[in-house]
């Protein structure tokens, strides 16, 4: 056009740098384009339980593995080029030199992810979301409450919490699963029942042979617990109906909405707050959660 | 939709690689020759899929440009399923199941026959020329049939040549 | 500020010269249908229709936008050569190849192996939009601030890269429609917010003012004359006589607080009554901007693209367990006009919505946003009484 | 008494008998060019309740799956000739609860077409009055009066309307129309002979010129009253992506060809998806091609009798198609 003689300089970013998000936004457009995945190759596949697969991935770009960091709790995009991109909870520690999701057989794209075998090519977007507050969280006891998948959205967290156990006063954890088998990161629950610095319970919902363990729904089971909610925040994570249920338990047991935190999941497409499929009321789950307490959920309309 | 794929691309009929569902990883074999055309059969399992077979078996020479989607019956075959293939870049789309009478669940086919012939009148309005579509039946005993199907319905899509583009 | 005068018969000529360096969009009616289109030499901008069915966000938001391409390709380890153009975002296959192996048990070393090849596709084309009206450019700028290219807070390289190259020229509402409500919610109908250059009709041709840096290059036309001061003062006058004539079908004060306190509300059931659950509100709407990614592939090369979606697709925030966030039609609904009077001001201080009234004449059952707005906009009906003393609490959301 | 005030007194006896939670009818939009559908749920607000040529809207789509708001609810419906086809559709196949149902047949002398009003004027159209029996009155925001024969600005599809008169309703709002001469005779497809005449080429090129506006809005789909898994369409899924949720001519006519197979043996051309697209899309063209194609293969018309299933729901061993 006439008056663009010169193709630079035409952002009105800087002119119009008045509202708070427009560092964020330079940032962004210096960071380049948020809807290009990074490719990634799997190194590894963890069979975890019959419907759930466990993928060690590393960025083809060797600079973007050694600069990739993030926060427990936070998610990214995991897809497969043709199928398309879905969201999951990060599960490697930071220290990890690989990026790891666990991923269950469900759908579209997780039914594509399961077809991959080792050496294929996917394409990560991450990380993304707030991730759990795990610094205000110091001196105080966690206990994590988690029901089958959903202990992969702990995972990141709870390794975390495990590798900085002297800023906290004890963590516990009360698994739950719809039978022994089903237990994501059976290695690790093997190992935190030979630790003694983790209380751990676990818990089947129906009894069987040879179980040593709880048996029963993880709310019942939390009461029995009965934890004390003095200086103590409460994670939960698992299907919506225990996380309803034990909702009722914790609040039934003394704790506060403030001190008990979750996180969602929904469907998402832009990852970066944009697309609009992710709000429950005014909060985006991508970027404004997926880490939130009770007491901002229930702030929010009945749309979980 | 496709349940399972066969690829017949190789050297005659038999051959019986289960390419599985072309998914991520695109599909297992297939020529990068962009002008053979492609065609896609929609076969029932139990007549014209073994027909196929028959006319392999009985090495009756025919033309490499057809995989098949093997489907239970011609009653569970949408008008979306061969709309579909054309979108995906099928040259033509051939449509084969029991002879009415014979079908395995007694009926499938007699419902099928109402959509197909509507789809046939109906096909040119999608700019895709009736000759590029064709339904028909073949039985399980009729490998030389299937033989003279396939044979002239791909003589027929390859008078008119591959489709331009890969949409509609 | 430049301020000059078009004569009628001399538009075409105008836009041919804008032309000369971009694409120029513009209404134009076909079979009845007045919608954006670009220009060619002959065709009669349409400006006697106020709206065009759809806003020229289409031009800038594209609904339709593959970003990105990418191929499955047999390589082999030790023979590849580097990979095409375009792919230097996507690291080199070479490299991942070779790291590929590594990890992997060694009878694959040396096999061709797949590897996927990615492209970015990002391409702008310098364009015009003219006969816009001030709702239209408006709703810009409220779609900037999410896609940050004017200080939201993330930013969206596909949208930016098309709004940074697209001169506005907006031109002034005489004959407001009854459906029209841009005053009730800050706009008008020679508003400038988002206007590169404001053109008014006036007896035998336009008053074009210059208000952006893009616009004085627009209006930079030698065909353009100095405006007189008659023309000016039958500019002003033109658009003095247009405000009043737009209605104000509701009061804006307050309704971001009772939308929060009435989202329980059994209105919203009664109001979602009689919408069918499409689209075409949100596609007709200059601001709504949701959008889905989606694949395609056919064999080994495929495209990402990005394409608009709608929260009132009932399959929209469907989860893949089968669990629906937004299940019932109400809760869609209610999403809407939440997310454009409450959601939306919250985050970035402004309304997603210009008061352009399209939603209303579109819809085929001919929701009314304004009713919307004065039934769940109003403080809660009696019904629950208890809820009606609370307002002014919803700040804390 | 008109048949507006017969649609009042049977919503108000059926609501104070409590034989429904709400009865659904037309009432007068943002002006009185507009009708738009209402759902009475108190006899207190039956006066809202109107009957004129311009309530085209097709009720039956609220009794679709997934529509009524409860789920169960019990529901008066007023319904046109062509809308009873389409119920009746629905009704053989069991897709609607009759129980549940109390149908007001309302007897119809023609629909006008208001877009083909509102392309008479620049402005905008604020009222549209009907004097008298056959004529219609426009004022624009201008001032501007203007008056049209009606049977001048009918819809297409009423032109050769052959069912002015419910063919199903429990109760029928005033005396019927008289039975239009057409009515015995085979169905008329003239309106569509121009588009058959064309050559494949012109066609496809005329197809994809009118199809090369659709936004993809669906307002086509979810408005059918015939297509029922509206809110699980193929053509609306985005993942898995069923079909391609590009917007481009070609795949826009894909998704309407889907569609159409779909509605194939329900779709009576009642013309609500015609009427419901944003962009004027002809949509009424193709199905009523499809229809004169069911016609000839099964001499059926959809919709017309209860004890009928729709013809690819069924099926006759001696059907002759095929070699």
């Amino acid at each position: 056009m006439a008056d663009n003689g010169n193709g630079q300089g035409k952002t009105r970013l800087t002119s119009a740098d008045v509202v708070a998000g427009a560092t964020t936004a330079r940032a962004g457009k210096q960071a380049g384009n948020p809807y290009l995945p990074e490719v990634a190759t799997i190194v590894e596949i963890v069979q975890e339980t019959s419907n759930i697969k466990t993928f060690r991935l590393r960025f083809d770009d060797t600079q973007v593995q050694k600069d990739f960091s993030f926060k427990p709790g936070q998610v990214g995009q995991l897809g497969v080029f043709g199928v398309g991109e879905s969201t999951f909870a990060i599960t490697s520690r930071p220290t990890d030199d690989f990026v790891q999701f666990s991923v269950m057989r469900a759908g579209e794209v997780t039914k594509a992810l399961h077809n991959l075998s080792v050496g294929d090519k996917v394409g990560i977007r991450a990380p993304m979301g707030n991730g759990f507050p795990v610094e205000e969280w110091k001196g105080k006891k966690i206990l994590f409450v988690m029901g089958g998948i959903g202990s992969a959205a702990l995972k990141a967290t709870i390794e975390y919490t495990l590798a900085h156990l002297d800023d906290y006063k004890g963590i516990s954890i009360l698994y739950g699963a719809t039978a022994p088998e089903n237990f994501t990161y059976q290695y690790d629950v093997d190992e935190w029942q030979k630790r003694d610095d983790i209380d751990l319970t676990l818990t089947i919902d129906r009894e069987c042979d040879g179980w040593q363990c709880e048996v029963g729904l993880v709310p019942a089971i939390l009461e029995k617990m009965n934890p004390d909610p003095a200086e103590t925040i409460a994670v939960l994570c698992g299907p919506p109906i225990m996380i309803r249920f034990s909702l009722v338990s914790f609040r039934k047991l003394g704790f506060t909405d403030e001190q008990t935190y979750t996180t969602l999941e929904k469907r998402m497409k832009c990852g970066i707050g944009i697309c609009g499929r992710c709000n429950v009321g005014p909060k985006y789950v991508c970027v404004d959660g997926p880490v939130f307490t009770m007491a901002e959920l229930a702030e929010l309309p009945d749309e979980l | 939709m496709a349940e399972e794929t066969r690829d017949q691309g190789a050297e005659n009929a038999t051959a019986t690689t289960e390419a599985g569902t072309a998914g991520a990883t695109g599909e297992a074999t297939g020529s990068p020759d962009t002008r053979r055309v492609k065609i896609i059969g929609i076969v029932c399992n139990w007549c014209s899929y073994a027909g196929a077979d028959t006319a392999g078996v009985g090495r009756f020479k025919q033309p490499a440009n057809l995989r098949l989607v093997r489907v239970p019956c011609t009653g569970r075959i949408d008008p979306l399923f061969a709309l579909k293939a054309f979108e995906k870049g099928a040259d033509g789309v051939l449509i084969s199941g029991c002879h009415p009478g014979d079908c395995h669940y007694s009926e499938g086919n007699y419902y099928a026959r109402r959509k197909f012939e509507l789809m046939e009148r109906m096909i040119h309005h999608l700019g895709i020329p009736q000759e590029r579509f064709k339904w028909t039946w073949v039985s399980a005993s009729e490998g030389a049939r299937w033989q003279q199907v396939v044979t002239d319905f791909v003589a027929g899509v390859e008078s008119l040549g591959p489709r331009q583009g890969r949409a509609l | 500020m430049t301020i000059k005068y078009l004569q009628a018969d001399r538009l075409p000529a105008f836009l041919e010269y804008l032309a000369e360096d971009a694409r120029v969009v513009a209404p134009f009616k076909r079979y009845g249908v007045v919608q954006f289109e670009p220009w060619s030499s002959g065709k009669d901008v349409e400006l006697d229709v106020l709206l065009a069915k759809q806003s020229p966000k289409e031009y800038i938001f594209l609904q339709t936008q593959t970003y990105l391409k990418f191929g499955y390709r047999m390589e082999d380890p030790e023979t590849s050569a580097p990979d095409g153009p375009g792919s230097d975002d996507a690291a080199s296959e070479g490299e991942g190849a070779a790291k590929k192996a590594e990890p992997d048990e060694s009878p694959t070393v040396g096999i061709p192996h797949e590897t996927v090849h990615v492209e970015p596709i990002l391409e702008a084309q310098t364009q015009v939009i003219f006969g816009c009206r001030p709702c239209d450019a408006r709703g810009f700028v409220q779609t900037d601030n999410v896609f940050g290219g004017y200080g939201g807070f993330y930013y969206d390289p596909l949208y930016n890269a098309r709004r940074e190259v697209t001169t506005i020229l907006a031109v002034t509402c005489r004959e407001p429609r009854s459906t029209c409500f841009c005053t009730a919610i800050g706009g008008s109908p020679a508003g400038t917010e988002g206007v590169d250059a404001l053109f008014t009709q006036v007896e035998g041709g336009f008053v074009a003012e210059a208000l952006t840096e893009k616009g004085e290059a627009a209006l930079a036309y030698e065909g353009l004359a100095d405006a007189g001061a008659a023309q000016t003062d039958a500019a002003a006058a033109v658009k003095e006589e247009a405000i009043p004539k737009v209605d104000m079908p509701f009061e804006l004060e307050g309704i971001r607080d009772n939308l929060h306190d009435n989202i329980e509300g059994q209105q919203w059931h009664h109001l979602a009554m009689r919408c069918i659950s499409c689209g075409t509100c949100t596609y007709v709407c200059p601001n709504c901007y949701c959008f889905s990614i989606n694949d395609q592939i056919v064999e080994t090369e495929g495209e990402r693209y990005r394409v608009w979606d709608n929260c009132f697709n009932p399959m929209y925030t469907e989860e893949t367990s089968g669990h629906n966030p937004r299940a019932q039609k109400s809760n869609r609904f209610r999403n809407r006009f939440s997310h454009k009077f409450w959601y939306y001001p919250d985050k970035y201080d402004s309304l997603l919505c210009s008061g352009c009234g399209r939603c209303i004449m579109h819809c085929p059952t001919r929701i009314d946003i304004r009713e919307v707005l004065r039934v769940m906009g109003s403080p809660a009906p009696e019904p629950e009484p208890a809820a009606a003393p609370a307002t002014g609490e919803g700040k804390e959301a | 008494m008109s048949r507006e005030e017969h649609i009042r007194e049977f919503a108000t006896a059926a609501l104070a008998e409590g034989r429904v939670d709400y009865f659904i009818g037309w009432q007068q939009g943002y002006n009185s060019s507009e009708v738009i559908p209402v759902f009475i749920r108190d006899a207190a607000e039956v006066e809202q309740l109107v009957w004129n040529p311009l309530c085209h809207h097709n009720l039956v789509t609220f009794l679709k799956r997934n529509m009524p708001d409860p789920p169960d609810a019990k529901i008066g419906v007023c319904v046109k000739g062509c809308d009873s086809r389409t119920l009746v559709a629905l009704l053989q196949e069991e897709l609607v609860d009759k129980d549940k149902l109390y149908v007001v047949g309302v007897p119809c002398d023609g629909i006008v077409d208001r877009r083909k009003l509102e392309k008479e004027f620049a402005a905008e159209m604020v009222a549209i009055e009907f004097p008298e029996r056959g004529k219609v009155v426009v004022t624009t925001r201008l001032g501007e009066t203007q008056e049209f024969a009606q049977d001048a600005v009918l819809l297409d599809v009423c032109r050769l309307c052959r069912y002015p008169n419910p063919v199903y309703a429990d109760d029928t709002a005033g005396p019927l129309e008289t039975e239009p001469d057409r009515k015995h005779t085979q169905p008329d497809w003239t309106d569509i002979a121009d588009y058959e005449n064309f050559s494949d080429d012109d066609k496809q090129a005329v197809l994809e010129q009118i199809y090369s506006t659709c936004i993809r809005c669906f307002a086509c789909i979810n408005v059918c009253p015939v297509c029922y898994c509206w809110d699980r369409c193929v053509n609306r899924s985005r993942q898995p992506e069923l079909v391609s949720q590009k917007v481009g001519a070609k795949e826009n006519l894909l998704f309407q060809m889907i569609h159409m197979m779909h509605v194939a043996g329900r779709c009576p051309s009642c013309g609500a998806c015609d009427r419901a697209c944003p962009v004027e899309i002809p949509l009424y063209l193709l199905h009523r091609k499809m229809n004169k194609e069911i016609y000839d293969m099964f001499g059926f018309e959809p919709g017309t009798s209860l004890d009928e299933k729709p013809v690819f729901q069924t099926f006759r061993i001696e059907d002759e198609f095929g070699d």
